[in-house]
């Protein structure tokens, strides 16, 4: 516990830090006018904001970064942890190569990446449709998991694997009974932390879904970029909520499992 | 009493979790002196040690060291150093400056406490791996930098957790002689130290402690220990074999499988055990108890003989050039003063 | 290598390959032999762009925001992951901000620090302030305090947490060691905690400083006009009215692949020193 | 790569039949157009900023297109410089394939653009049916920006720039360039103009007024004459720019940062393309109830709209039938409304059949609307787009660094 010094003040401070915007963006969700010098709006209407978020293309772009995020998060799961389980097991230049190529993805500037991707989702003939913005996404998704899953397998034994094998155990069974359960929670951890990168691009999604598929954060830029700060407030909150979910789910789980962050 | 140099816990009580890890632990160890806390896992021998060093804490007692109490310093100001399991080294520097580490944290000029590292490596043999990250070194050559880097801080008191656990039989031995080593060396630290390998405890300190539900159930020298443990639970965590069904009559006789002798003490069953060296087995010529052969041990040490005495399974040493069948009949000898009587009657009894 | 190790990697060549696809195609662009306003081989793009002022101090502005923020980041990252580390509260804290999208962090930053903000707001009840325009500029400012200040919100949750694995995985029973062998809670603190921090986290500290590089949503909203954010720039370009200067923006957007290339080679060259071979 | 290759092949779509190009659909009979149009989907490239139009795209249009025409329309996002860039790269990786868009929201400089790159299909616009209505004696429908439309793009409405001020906190709003210079001066850190589209069309307007008029830009581009407008206009920007907001340091990065900063009581002065949209944002209580638009005395910078089809259209009929509709007198007026939109109408009213010259009379007119009468009265129109670009470009430059 050294170094850990029980600090009350720095805790409120950063409980202000982190809740304040939010709370700034909840006020404005809920205000139909607030003009200088007024600290609290004088009238809160949240209808207007609903109705300029116009709540069916709301609904439609929830449900298709719903869907986004899920799909990218397990098939970026799969990837990753297959990606990561081969670099750990072969040679040490290869899997320096498979992690660089890895962290390309992940800080290469979005508007970069994006001019690939779309080249790369129009000439395969899926620009502009759900399938193209997903193989986009899937890529800066793997990315990260695949160095996710990399940490993951440095503390893992991989030799256990093998143990299973001269035990009896088929491909498949080693895979059912041994590797899934034993990165049970790790797995959880890379479907979240992909669905959440997956929920953030904007760049990606513009560039290779062509304004034709809409995410929550397409439909938010608009909305601030039409200069109506309730209805895009609004939107903030719509898109905040469910990576908050993921991310109590997230804590809760590492309660439960006694396991640390 | 209060001692004037070396470790000295007295009352100490010790939590671990929510219940109570230790109870009135009361321990001295004098500087030069090793002290081996034996005892099962979960007893609480790492929270004692962590508690000795100021990384956890007592629910009460007191710890002195050299006659200072030090219950309430930080762990940096007991002159206390505890050394985990496994060789924490620190991954950012090298072997060197892990070494010069205690001596620059107390002000020692740079140069100073290289100069001063690079003996230390020396009396490790390690000189030559000054330079290079402890990333690069073997888990045998890590233990000794950690023992280096320890001793540099010229501690009053050692702690070692545990300190062989992690290494194979031979690096073991590689590293338990560099401990002897160092440790025989001039008016070095009080040492204590925790394992649950009793022959390794037998073979390093110069007293055990056994804990054993939550209290130290005996401390004494090892040949004390091990050969006359105060309890049955004792016994059995030490190993003991031969442990005897036996009873003292009102004339102090104890009567075993192995005879009758005179034992003072209060009438009633107990328990007898004996060395397993104690006991030999010769070949049948009358004038001694008549055991049964059950099998053979080949240990390090030599060969064992597993021997059945009136439904008792002893174990003794075969003497030289006896041919053993199992099945055949053999005598066993023993020296009655080599046996030990514990108070207190046999499981089941 | 054996055989069932081929389609992971096979699996990395796929997904790394449109960074590559995007590299090669931009550099067409960049010496227009494709895209819009394409009108065969010519290097004037290239060097007008990297000729300009505009740029460098564009890039300029970029790195000292990006570099300013990360590193107010790194050290509140730090001293929350020492402090906090065993806090449910404090993780939380540390973690909610990811959830903020990049877009709505800056909306917030544009109502909290505009000048007719909820600050300026503030102020003017407290009359230290008569009207919006004696508010200090904090958003469209040359300093980019809102987009600093914005920037450490949004990296704060993923630094922190990094920083907080890192110490718990290895540092604590180093921080005991340092203790028990006479170092002072502050000594243990710069001479073991930091560097393993440091060691730690450099590669989260890189992903974050090159992605801040390269975030448009938040200087489109915060920046100042002059001097021009690099990818406000890079998108000014991109939708240049003069079709001819669109290749500029591949020039740019080439520039900060580069800038993405040269830290992940930092960063494997760190590796690399940090954890010899065996 | 040859991984990604070999799922590039197996991915392969080969797209829904691409129906005939427009050109030639034109050249047939309109009711072969609407058969081949029933039951397909037509995706609409837009503008899709302001949740007034998408109402009226969304929420009226595309009802009546799929009730009377069995017609989908599916309007996205993408407009202007972007469009461009998404149809040529679109058309530079699909190689042939027809892409995703069958109509385009264009004018003025995308018009051009997507001409010089021929990725406009064409012509058909003079061929539809509603085509015979549109106002073509207006010199503002009939150029776009100086540019003969030639049936590549069919017009859908007309917006003409606008100054807009709360009158409530500024009474004495100024009405010509001079008076606005003066009260800028007067006023310091009160005015400002964005860094884009709306920004260089104040710019343009400005520029027009302190040549003594548009027609000194007409007939084409002419780099003498652009450089005098622009040396007059730089200097009346150098005068000014000290008092300007943020002492004209800095500048809004796009008009819905005016309009935040105007709503937040900053500057006292925002602007839009749209004379109506200050009565929308007042309906959106985004505006204070007393904001109202103005127009200058030299008058300001009115275009037309229109739509495009592109050259890979991948539903051209359905594109027609969708043009064709939102010129009919029925979407122009609806449009119109200024509780719906606001966008006035391309089609020549006099002289459509009753009853439709009198429903148009009678549109409710805003308080916060200008008059009609004012509106053509104060139009210019625009000139050729390589002005625009130009100006962009060196107002970067030179007023945007602050090295004049």
């Amino acid at each position: 516990m050294i170094g850990a010094r029980r600090d009350g003040f720095l805790l409120a401070a950063l409980g202000a830090w982190v809740l304040t915007p939010i709370a700034v963006l909840i006020v404005r969700a809920f205000a139909q006018s607030w003009r200088f010098p007024q600290i609290l709006p004088d009238a809160t209407d949240a209808w207007p904001a609903l109705s300029a978020a116009g709540t069916g293309r709301v609904t439609s772009a929830l449900i298709a970064s719903l869907a986004l995020a899920l799909a990218t998060g397990l098939f970026g799961t799969v990837i990753g942890f297959l990606i990561a389980r081969s670099a750990v097991r072969v040679g040490r230049r290869f899997q320096q190569l498979t992690l660089a190529a890895a962290f390309f993805t992940v800080i290469a500037p979005p508007i970069a990446l994006g001019v690939g991707l779309q080249v790369a989702v129009l000439g395969i003939g899926l620009g502009g449709t759900f399938t193209g913005v997903f193989l986009a996404h899937l890529v800066p998704v793997t990315g990260y998991l695949t160095l996710f899953a990399v940490g993951v397998f440095a503390s893992f034994d991989l030799s256990l694997e093998d143990e299973a094998r001269t035990l009896g155990a088929s491909p498949w069974q080693v895979l059912s009974r041994i590797v899934v359960p034993l990165l049970g929670r790790r797995l959880g951890e890379g479907l979240i932390l992909g669905g959440l990168v997956s929920w953030g691009q904007l760049a990606i999604t513009l560039l290779v879904g062509g304004g034709v598929v809409r995410t929550l954060p397409v439909e938010l830029l608009s909305m601030v970029q039409s200069g109506n700060d309730q209805a895009g407030a609004f939107a903030a909150l719509m898109l905040s909520l469910p990576p908050m979910f993921a991310i109590g789910l997230l804590t809760v789980g590492a309660r439960r499992t006694g396991a640390s962050l | 009493m209060t001692i004037r140099n070396g470790l000295e816990l007295s009352h100490a009580y010790v939590p671990f979790g929510e219940k109570t890890g230790l109870e009135d632990v009361n321990l001295q160890v004098a500087r030069g002196e090793r002290v081996a806390l034996l005892g099962p896992s979960g007893v609480g021998k790492t929270s004692l040690l962590r508690a000795i060093a100021g990384l956890g804490k007592l629910s009460s007692g007191t710890v002195r060291v050299d006659g200072r109490d030090v219950t309430a310093a930080p762990p940096e100001g007991r002159g206390i150093v505890y050394m985990h399991q496994s060789p924490s080294l620190f991954p950012h520097v090298s072997v060197l400056d892990n070494v010069a580490f205690p001596l620059e944290v107390r002000g020692v000029p740079r140069s100073a406490a290289r100069a001063a590292a690079t003996e230390l490596l020396e009396r490790v043999r390690l000189r030559s791996a000054a330079l290079r990250q402890p990333s690069t070194l073997s888990g045998g050559q890590r233990h000794r930098v950690a023992l280096a880097r320890a001793l540099a801080a010229d501690p009053a008191v050692l702690l070692l957790d545990e300190p062989f656990a992690s290494l194979d039989p031979g690096l073991r031995a590689e590293v338990r002689d560099a401990v002897v080593d160092l440790l025989e060396r001039g008016d070095g630290p009080a040492v204590l130290l925790v394992t649950h390998d009793v022959d390794e405890a037998a073979g390093l300190a110069d007293r055990l402690a056994v804990l054993l539900q939550a209290r130290i159930a005996q401390i004494g020298v090892p040949a004390e220990v091990l050969a006359c443990p105060r309890s049955l639970a004792v016994a059995r965590f030490v190993g003991l074999p031969n442990l005897m069904r036996g009873v003292r009559d009102r004339r102090a006789v104890v009567t075993c499988a192995l005879g009758a002798f005179d034992r003072p003490g209060p009438p009633g069953p107990v328990v007898v055990t004996a060395r397993g060296g104690a006991l030999r087995v010769r070949a049948r010529q009358g004038g001694a108890t008549i055991g049964t052969v059950r099998g053979l041990v080949d240990r390090v040490h030599g060969t064992a003989v597993r021997i059945d005495v009136d439904g008792e399974r002893l174990l003794a040493v075969p003497e030289l050039g006896l041919q053993l069948e199992v099945g055949a009949s053999v005598d066993v000898v023993v020296d009655p003063t080599s046996l030990h009587v514990i108070e207190e009657p046999a499981d089941g009894d | 290598m054996s055989r069932r190790d081929l389609p992971g990697l096979l699996a990395a060549v796929v997904v790394a390959s449109p960074v590559l696809i995007g590299a090669v195609y931009s550099t067409l662009a960049a010496v227009g032999l494709v895209g819009v306003g394409a009108q065969g081989f010519t290097l004037e793009r290239v060097i007008d762009t990297l000729t300009s002022s505009e740029t460098w101090s564009g890039v300029a502005w970029t790195f000292a925001t990006a570099g300013a923020a990360t590193a107010v980041a790194v050290a509140a990252a730090f001293v929350l992951a020492v402090r906090v580390r065993d806090r449910r509260f404090g993780q939380v804290m540390a973690m909610l901000p990811m959830a903020v999208p990049h877009v709505a962090a800056a909306l917030a930053a544009l109502l909290m620090f505009g000048q007719s903000g909820l600050l300026s707001r503030l102020t003017y009840a407290l009359g230290l302030t008569t009207a919006p325009a004696d508010f200090q500029p904090l958003v469209y400012d040359r300093a980019g305090v809102s987009l600093v200040l914005t920037f450490v919100w949004k990296e704060l949750p993923y630094l922190t947490l990094t920083a907080m694995a890192v110490l718990l995985v290895d540092s604590r029973e180093l921080e005991e060691v340092a203790r028990t062998l006479g170092a002072t809670a502050r000594q243990t603190f710069w001479r073991v905690t930091w560097p393993q921090l440091w060691r730690g986290t450099a590669p989260a500290v890189i992903a974050a400083f090159a992605f801040l590089v390269g975030q448009y949503e938040m200087p489109a909203l915060l920046a100042p006009s002059n001097p021009t954010a690099l990818s406000i720039l890079i998108y000014e370009r991109a939708v240049d009215p003069n079709l001819l200067r669109r290749g500029e923006a591949h020039v740019l957007g080439l520039l900060a692949l580069s800038i993405s290339g040269l830290l992940v080679v930092a960063h494997q060259w760190w590796r690399a020193r940090a954890e010899p071979g065996p | 790569m040859l991984g990604l290759l070999a799922f590039a092949i197996a991915c392969r779509s080969s797209g829904p039949p691409a129906s005939p190009p427009a050109g030639t659909l034109a050249a047939g009979s309109w009711d072969r157009v609407l058969s081949q149009a029933r039951g397909t989907t037509v995706v609409w490239r837009m503008w899709r900023g302001d949740p007034a139009i998408n109402a009226y795209v969304d929420g009226w249009v595309a009802p009546r297109m799929r009730d009377q025409y069995g017609v989908s329309v599916e309007a996205v996002e993408g407009q202007g410089p972007e469009l461009v860039n998404i149809l040529a790269t679109e058309r530079e990786a699909m190689a042939g394939r027809p892409g995703t868009t069958s109509l385009v929201w264009i004018n003025g400089e995308t018009f051009a653009q997507l001409r010089s790159e021929n990725l406009l299909d064409g012509p058909w616009a003079d061929g539809l049916p509603n085509a015979s209505l549109i106002d073509s004696d207006s010199s503002i429908v009939s150029r776009d920006f100086e540019q003969d439309p030639a049936g590549y793009e069919a017009p859908w409405g007309m917006v003409q720039f606008a100054l807009i001020y709360d009158s409530a906190r500024t009474p004495d709003a100024p009405t010509s360039i001079s008076a606005l210079a003066a009260w800028i001066q007067r006023h310091p850190g009160r005015f400002t103009h964005d860094q884009q589209f709306t920004g260089m069309t104040f710019l343009k307007s400005v520029m027009y007024g302190l040549a003594g008029g548009v027609q000194a830009f007409q007939g084409g581009f002419d780099e003498q004459r652009y450089r005098q407008g622009r040396e007059r206009l730089f200097s009346w920007l150098t005068s000014i720019r000290p008092f300007l907001w943020r002492n004209g340091r800095t500048y809004p990065p796009d008009v819905a940062a005016m309009h935040r900063l105007f709503a937040n009581g900053e500057i006292d002065f925002t602007m839009s393309n749209n004379q109506n949209e200050v009565v929308t944002k007042i309906r959106q209580k985004v505006f204070p109830p007393d904001a109202r638009a103005l127009l200058l005395e030299e008058g300001t910078i009115a275009n037309a709209h229109y739509v495009g089809i592109p050259i890979n259209a991948p539903n051209a009929a359905g594109a027609m039938v969708l043009a064709n509709f939102l010129l009919s007198p029925e979407a122009q007026l609806e449009k119109q409304r200024g509780d719906v939109w606001g966008d006035s109408t391309v089609l020549d009213v006099a002289s459509l059949p009753t009853p439709w010259p009198s429903r148009f009379e009678a549109v409710a007119r805003d308080a916060a609307a200008l008059p009609r009468e004012l509106l053509a009265s104060r139009a210019r129109p625009e000139v050729h787009p390589l002005y625009h670009a130009r100006l962009l470009q060196d107002w970067r430059q030179t007023m945007r660094r602050g090295t004049p």
